[in-house]
């Protein structure tokens, strides 16, 4: 049996037959042996695709590692594929590590002969290995039995075998996980597993995989980024959450919509994005902390209050999960692209604090230091997370809440964790008066027309610049506030490779591999991407050159808009080198070969 | 200064210099809020004042409130905020013609859809006063304006069928040189529970001095009933009088057809509210302890 | 009487009194004697604001001179103001030169003779020589019976002696303008006039001045940015305007709503900003020119359709007439501050060709040049226009008509004219076929996800990464495309002052006084800041110094938006060294100061 | 490939494979579309199909005419510009429930006011289907859905009754399995010249089974009248056929009260179109010769 420290691998089946929910099942056995695991899930594009066609792949690449993960990783190893379409389909992504397993469900090679051997024969000119797996007759006259439901149970018995994890463990997860079910179907499901736990020990036993664990005490959780947004945004104190659907965004009020009112907050489902934040407005300026979420188009059209907020000092929250983009572009595939859209997207000189999630833990913390941000500075805050990581879920050290009622209750863990510190006590705002309604003898109005210290509505030269220059100098106090972002590797050298957002994980694995490697290069990542801190411009001179990796489009006649700002910002050559808009994550090998690359032509 | 102790004057409820047109009806609209606040002594600590943009987008900016004067056309979902967070205010949101029924169309449907507690007053002067003269919904056909020179083509939107049509449970009718008819209609509407469309036909002497003949009213029929607004036969003496039920749907449509000549409540019905009903949701829902928020994630 | 090369002066009057009137009259009169006029118009916030308040002041600066003028000027050397309030609002504005001369109307004295004399003394104060007027008994008997109107009639005879006009001309200008007037109306307007003739030449002929004139045969047209605009639309063969009202862009669709059907267009009024350029997208995928024209709110409510325009390859044209921002901001006055939200607003990577006006003329020729971009690229083109140009009018030569029908008639003066060579004849597109409706054999749907070349919706990797390219490819058309910017002085030195948009004129008249002073300084101006040109690094590099100058807020730790794009784009320490954002325009003065002051940093 | 000849045949009008669930009601929409263009010889060249997202949104990729998958709630806007640019083609638009009456609404109110010439067909299956159940304005109160798991709190908007109450000049309703009916509905809207707004009840198994019971027809009562749609005995043999006059506006509101149950014409009659009376100004207006542009300008 080999024995790994981490091993990737993916669950294919047409969509709806559950692969999804045979995944979360097989991670619990992996939890409980105290291994870490992050999770990509396979989402087609269309709600249910006709079975048996290219688009309707679905189901899950698994990470398994005995020590913390931040990303998905390159390449899988090992697929468990339901058909051959299927697999055929999945091969295009060129997602596969050459020297791998397919493991092929051949229950539809009656149906499809040739093409069964044209995905098998291209899989092997691929440098894969295809084993063939035949559900035995039982189990099918049961899966019969259960209305063609319960393949899935059978790959998860096989899983089982594979990875070493007791069948009376997965019984107990298994049973759990479906504890409404009645007790036949039950155990019928339980028979299924039994039987794919049976067939991997008969027929692939070359596969037996031991992943060491490190068990320790410390509680873990299960969390996507889009749950954890959901539950930061409990623990932050705020009160309403006002949105409208839109994928990736959605999950976040659907988890809200649950669980929310049990803490006393309200799910407000508007009639439009603009109603949506025009609703979180009004209820801040009730002095009750509310916040929205919604994706590219969604940004797009809510630009126009997020202004409104800014000019009258209006506490303003608003969560970006970025797609595919630009226009409707890729609702389910992942990308960066929506920076600028976020920090310059509003007419006029709209001052915004713009944020970035590199983790699901850093979208738990995200609304707090959010609220904390745009109650002190009364300016517009917008946290972007993307499609890879409000979707992306992994096990991880149970996170402590911080249970706020005020911002001045924030935890300094959290702005530790924005590599920011706490701003000035108090900050100049262009209207003294920010009472409250309900407040006696401060009876105020707000508005988006220009106005003096007073409040009130002016259109003099010497009231409109100050009115500017009040509001620049809020986002200034962030700037001075921002301390030296989180360094890879050694603070000097030849090259500094610089990410954002959910790139962090890749970029840390990758510069991680390289040490291992010998290759000597730095990281840096940058959780707040506007205003940016004032020292970039010495950290980077330290580096012969400074790159950047981001999941947007970039080439050599047009900056990504993040090297753009940090062009602009340290006067350097900063250059992205890998800048592709797929609508997938990058890789930590992609990375560690644009590094080599790079340090080649260096060192030559 | 305001303080929460009665009673509420006049002169209180005074803040910034109104800056209308001589003439303009809208000053009519805020005198009579005040009053009307007087009147009821509704406390100004815990009133807001929400509008759009336009010439009425600018009244909160003069009621010595509190105010929002928020973006053009979408007042409502800025009022539903508060009505969200702060149940216990006294919302008025301040609306156009052009404000509320153009750009602002679809958050009305919804405002009233949702039902939740406010008076909305619709400033009907049938035209766009702050950007000088262009048609609104309800200019009426063949009124030369600076987009449609060659004169208004379509028949315009009557806002009270519009109300009704879209199932409002309060739809009223006044004019702002009615003074007291001003008074009875914005009472009624404040005490109904739930969204109350308060259309007023209002007076732009500036740009569409043919909107509404104040100096007349022959061409003026009040609806009249015990549980409605009593007819102003002051203010319009030559007006006729009509009784009508106001829960009586079927016929607030036929008064409501056509051009706007009736004045009065057509329509008022309580029905569920959506503030309410939310609100009452997370009141009922089995609560949890912060403490454990993460616990059903452990693994 | 003294000669003058130039002369600015202002006419101020309450709000509805008729001050723009006298003015439009005026500068017949001078336009007539062969002077060029520059006129920038004051305009109350309030529709009409009351009466002898400092919210009335209303009025037009004129600028008249032997040669073409390009921008207002400094500062005012006459003043005529109606009553003292406003001669003391208007002394808030900084904008008299010290020396000059107020008349002021003291009509009004005897109502509140301490404002007069403290206005007065505030005026002699800042080094005003203040020269009482009062209209005689029987001027104001005739004002009293045309129902108080009339007093600007007076005015008009004032300037119309102190300008050296003849009173039979005037007159002819007069009756011309009021010829729909009843015959003794007019007959009494005239009796006005020449009042206010006889009292300047009994009070005021020191200040009788003479501005020589050099008259030629080239005919001569008088006009403000927004009416060009408007003519621009028609001569460009685009044949639809679908709008929503919005100051200052309103006038544009008022000037067409009177003109465009009588060349076969349609002005479109829409219930809101979206659906007007919805409706836009609608007709030019019929294959219909059609264009949209909106001002900073608006701009931020187009987002999401100026996406799909540029995702779906649909032409597709929108104004943008800055005002001062942001949010609802200072609608009647002037900013540049819209340049990010129109290059970079759309969420994900919205490519799109950002183009701005400097003058009246370029306003006529900017949609033939933004029809020209968006045809043959596919992408939307944005034309920013400001509050400045909007309002001020001028008298130029006339312009030549392009009467375009096709995009192929434009005339190459108008790509010479935005500094552009033509662009390849075949530019590649996302999909091959962009027939239009009612092409037989070329069926075809276009959407805002991502498609592969045959424009079928496709999520792989390659097609994302495919169109992305593809889009990006045709900015770099562009960039290629674009020449060599306008240079005002040589093309390297110590200093360079770069400037967009409305500024040229003031730059061009700063670095003209600077060469008169013998100060060495170039200037550059750019009309295209979306891409930038290619050679930008390389120009800069032949100077010591490059800054910009710009009418929007910027400070030593916020770079102006244009400045950040420059910086990107050469890595030099490009900064913006006026970047005022009160609301007016920038002052020749102003420009020429800060550049002797730069010019002496420089040679310390 | 199409070309103007005819006959368009069903072949002809298929495009991409659509991709939707097993057993949703878009199909049958897409197919009785299709069957329709056939019977009526429509011209795919010119035709437009234009639509905003959503499952609905999807119909024009599966359409071999010309077509647009806007923006979210936005087809209409988008469709107007054909109709002023490009009057001689024929528009259909397809809108979902949440497209048409959340997001959309504003447009909808406009489209129906200006009255240009559309089929504008609402795919109702109560629910957000591509984002995967959420609330929709004609969601049934109580229904759990992804956005209120304690069940929708307010009851739905009828879109019968909500484009009766904006003045549209066609409104009629009918469901995507009763095959007759529905091709006989689009034919009424196709003919009738102005906005044709077309209820469709839409099932959809995946997320809203319980919408639509189309197993039964005890439910539905048909509307049926000369000028109107013949009732469909076929499809829905227990159905109930009243007979109503399609320009009985008042009966028409009875009968569109409360849930969604009568299917036939509610209301038809013509009124002055924008398109038309637009491209009518801009052809009598007097012409100018594009060469004298600037004369006026002269100085
Ligand atoms: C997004 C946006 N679009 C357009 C405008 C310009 N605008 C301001 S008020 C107004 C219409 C005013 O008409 P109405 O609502 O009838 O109000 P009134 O001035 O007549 O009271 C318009 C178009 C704006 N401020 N914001
Ligand atoms: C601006 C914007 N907001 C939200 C979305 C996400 N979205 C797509 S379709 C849809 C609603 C679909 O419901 P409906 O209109 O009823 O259509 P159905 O799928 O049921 O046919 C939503 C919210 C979007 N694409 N764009
Ligand atoms: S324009 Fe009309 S509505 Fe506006 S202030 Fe003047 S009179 Fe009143
Ligand atoms: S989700 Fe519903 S509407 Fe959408 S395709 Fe599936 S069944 Fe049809
Ligand atoms: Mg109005
Ligand atoms: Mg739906």
């Amino acid at each position: 049996m080999m024995t790994r420290d981490q091993f990737r691998f993916d669950l294919i089946m047409d969509a709806g037959n559950g692969a999804q929910k045979a995944g979360d099942i097989l991670i619990k056995g992996f939890a409980n042996q105290g291994l870490y695991v992050y999770i990509e899930p396979m989402i087609p594009a269309e709600i249910s695709p006709p079975k048996r066609t290219k688009y309707s792949m679905s189901g899950v690449t698994i990470r398994v590692a005995t020590g913390e993960l931040t990303n998905i990783g390159s390449l899988s190893e090992l697929m468990l594929v339901e058909q051959e379409i299927l697999l055929d389909r999945r091969l295009d992504d060129e997602e596969y590590e050459p020297g791998g397993t397919v493991i092929l469900d051949m229950g539809d090679q009656k149906r499809s002969p040739a093409t069964y051997d044209q995905a098998m024969a291209r899989a092997r000119a691929a440098g894969l290995k295809v084993l063939p797996l035949s559900i035995p007759d039982e189990a099918q006259q049961t899966i019969r039995e259960l209305n063609g439901n319960g393949k899935n149970m059978v790959y998860l018995g096989v899983f089982t075998a594979i990875f070493n994890i007791t069948l009376t463990d997965m019984n107990a997860f298994v049973s759990q996980v479906f504890k409404k079910l009645p007790a036949d179907k039950l155990a019928k499901n339980l028979t299924l597993v039994q039987s794919g736990y049976d067939l991997a020990q008969a027929d692939f036993s070359e596969l037996f995989l031991s992943i060491p664990a490190n068990p320790d005490d410390r509680e873990k959780i299960l969390m996507d980024g889009n749950t954890a947004l959901a539950m930061g945004i409990v623990d932050s104190g705020i009160k309403l959450y006002s949105g409208y659907p839109i994928t990736p965004a959605s999950s976040i009020m659907h988890t809200l919509a649950k669980s929310f009112p049990a803490y006393g907050g309200i799910v407000h489902q508007a009639e439009d994005e603009i109603a949506a934040i025009g609703t979180a407005i009004g209820s801040y300026f009730g002095g009750v902390p509310a916040i929205t979420a919604t994706s590219g188009p969604g940004l797009s059209l809510k630009q126009e209050f997020i202004g409104l907020a800014m000019v009258s000092e209006i506490p303003c929250i608003v969560i970006d999960v970025q797609r595919g983009g630009p226009s409707t572009g890729l609702p389910t595939r992942t990308e960066q692209s929506d920076l600028f859209a976020a920090a310059f997207g509003t007419h006029g000189d709209a001052t915004k604090v713009v944020l970035s999630v590199s983790s699901v833990e850093d979208c738990f913390y995200a609304p707090h230091i959010a609220r904390y941000l745009t109650e002190k500075l009364r300016v517009p805050v917008l946290i972007l997370s993307d499609y890879l990581t409000s979707v992306s879920y992994k096990v991880f050290e149970k996170l402590n809440l911080n249970v706020m009622e005020n911002i001045s209750d924030i935890l300094p863990e959290i702005l530790e964790r924005f590599y920011i510190e706490a701003l000035p006590e108090s900050i100049e705002m262009v209207k003294t008066n920010q009472s409250i309604p309900g407040e006696v003898g401060r009876l105020r109005r707000v508005t988006g027309l220009n106005t003096d210290i007073e409040g009130t509505v002016a259109y003099t030269s010497q009231t409109n610049q100050r009115a500017h220059q009040v509001r620049n100098e809020k986002l200034h106090h962030v700037r001075r506030a921002l301390k030296t972002p989180e360094f890879f590797g050694p603070s000097e050298g030849d090259l500094l490779v610089v990410a954002w957002g959910s790139s962090r994980g890749v970029l840390k694995e990758a510069i991680d591999t390289c040490h291992r490697e010998g290759v000597s290069v730095s990281g840096m990542h940058l959780k707040m991407v506007y205003p940016l801190p004032l020292m970039l411009k010495e950290l980077f001179s330290r580096f012969k050159r400074v790159v950047t990796i981001e999941t947007v489009y970039g080439d050599s006649l047009k900056h990504t808009p993040f090297s753009t700002l940090l062009r602009s910002e340290t006067l350097l050559d900063v250059k992205a080198v890998l800048s592709n808009a797929t609508g997938r994550p990058l890789k930590p090998s992609q990375v560690v070969n644009t590094i080599k690359e790079l340090s080649h032509v260096h060192n030559n | 200064m305001s303080t929460t102790t009665n009673p509420v004057t006049l002169k209180e409820l005074k803040a910034a210099d109104p800056r209308w047109c001589t003439g303009c009806g809208d000053y009519t609209i805020l005198v009579g809020l005040r009053r009307f606040m007087v009147q009821r002594q509704i406390d100004p600590v815990n009133t807001v004042n929400v509008s759009g943009i336009g010439c009425s987008g600018r009244l909160p900016h003069y009621m010595n409130t509190y105010g929002i004067h928020s973006v053009h056309g979408r007042a409502i979902p800025v009022a539903l905020g508060l009505a969200l967070g702060r149940p216990e205010l006294k919302l008025f949101i301040s609306s156009g013609d052009g404000d509320a029924l153009s750009i602002g169309g679809n958050h009305l449907i919804h405002g009233i859809h949702k039902n939740f507690n406010c008076v909305f007053v619709l400033f009907d002067n049938q035209i766009y006063g702050l950007t000088k003269n262009q048609t609104s919904p309800t200019t009426k056909k063949g009124l030369v304006t600076m987009t449609q020179p060659q004169g208004s083509p379509l028949s315009p939107i009557n806002p009270v069928q519009f109300a009704l049509g879209l199932g409002a449970t309060f739809v009223a009718s006044t004019a702002e040189w009615m003074g007291q008819h001003f008074l009875d209609t914005l009472d009624v509407a404040y005490q109904h529970p739930g969204f109350s469309f308060v259309h007023v036909a209002q007076r732009c002497p500036k740009f569409n001095p043919s909107a509404w003949n104040h100096e007349d009213s022959r061409w003026i029929s009040f609806l009249e009933h015990d549980n409605g607004v009593p007819a102003d036969r002051k203010a319009a003496p030559d007006a006729t009088v009509v009784a009508h039920d106001p829960s009586d749907m079927a016929k607030a449509f036929e008064h409501a057809n056509g051009l706007t000549t009736s004045f009065g409540l057509f329509y008022c019905q309580e029905r569920p509210r959506y503030d309410t009903l939310t609100l009452d949701a997370t009141e009922k829902a089995v609560k949890k302890d912060k403490g454990s928020l993460l616990d059903s994630f452990a693994i």
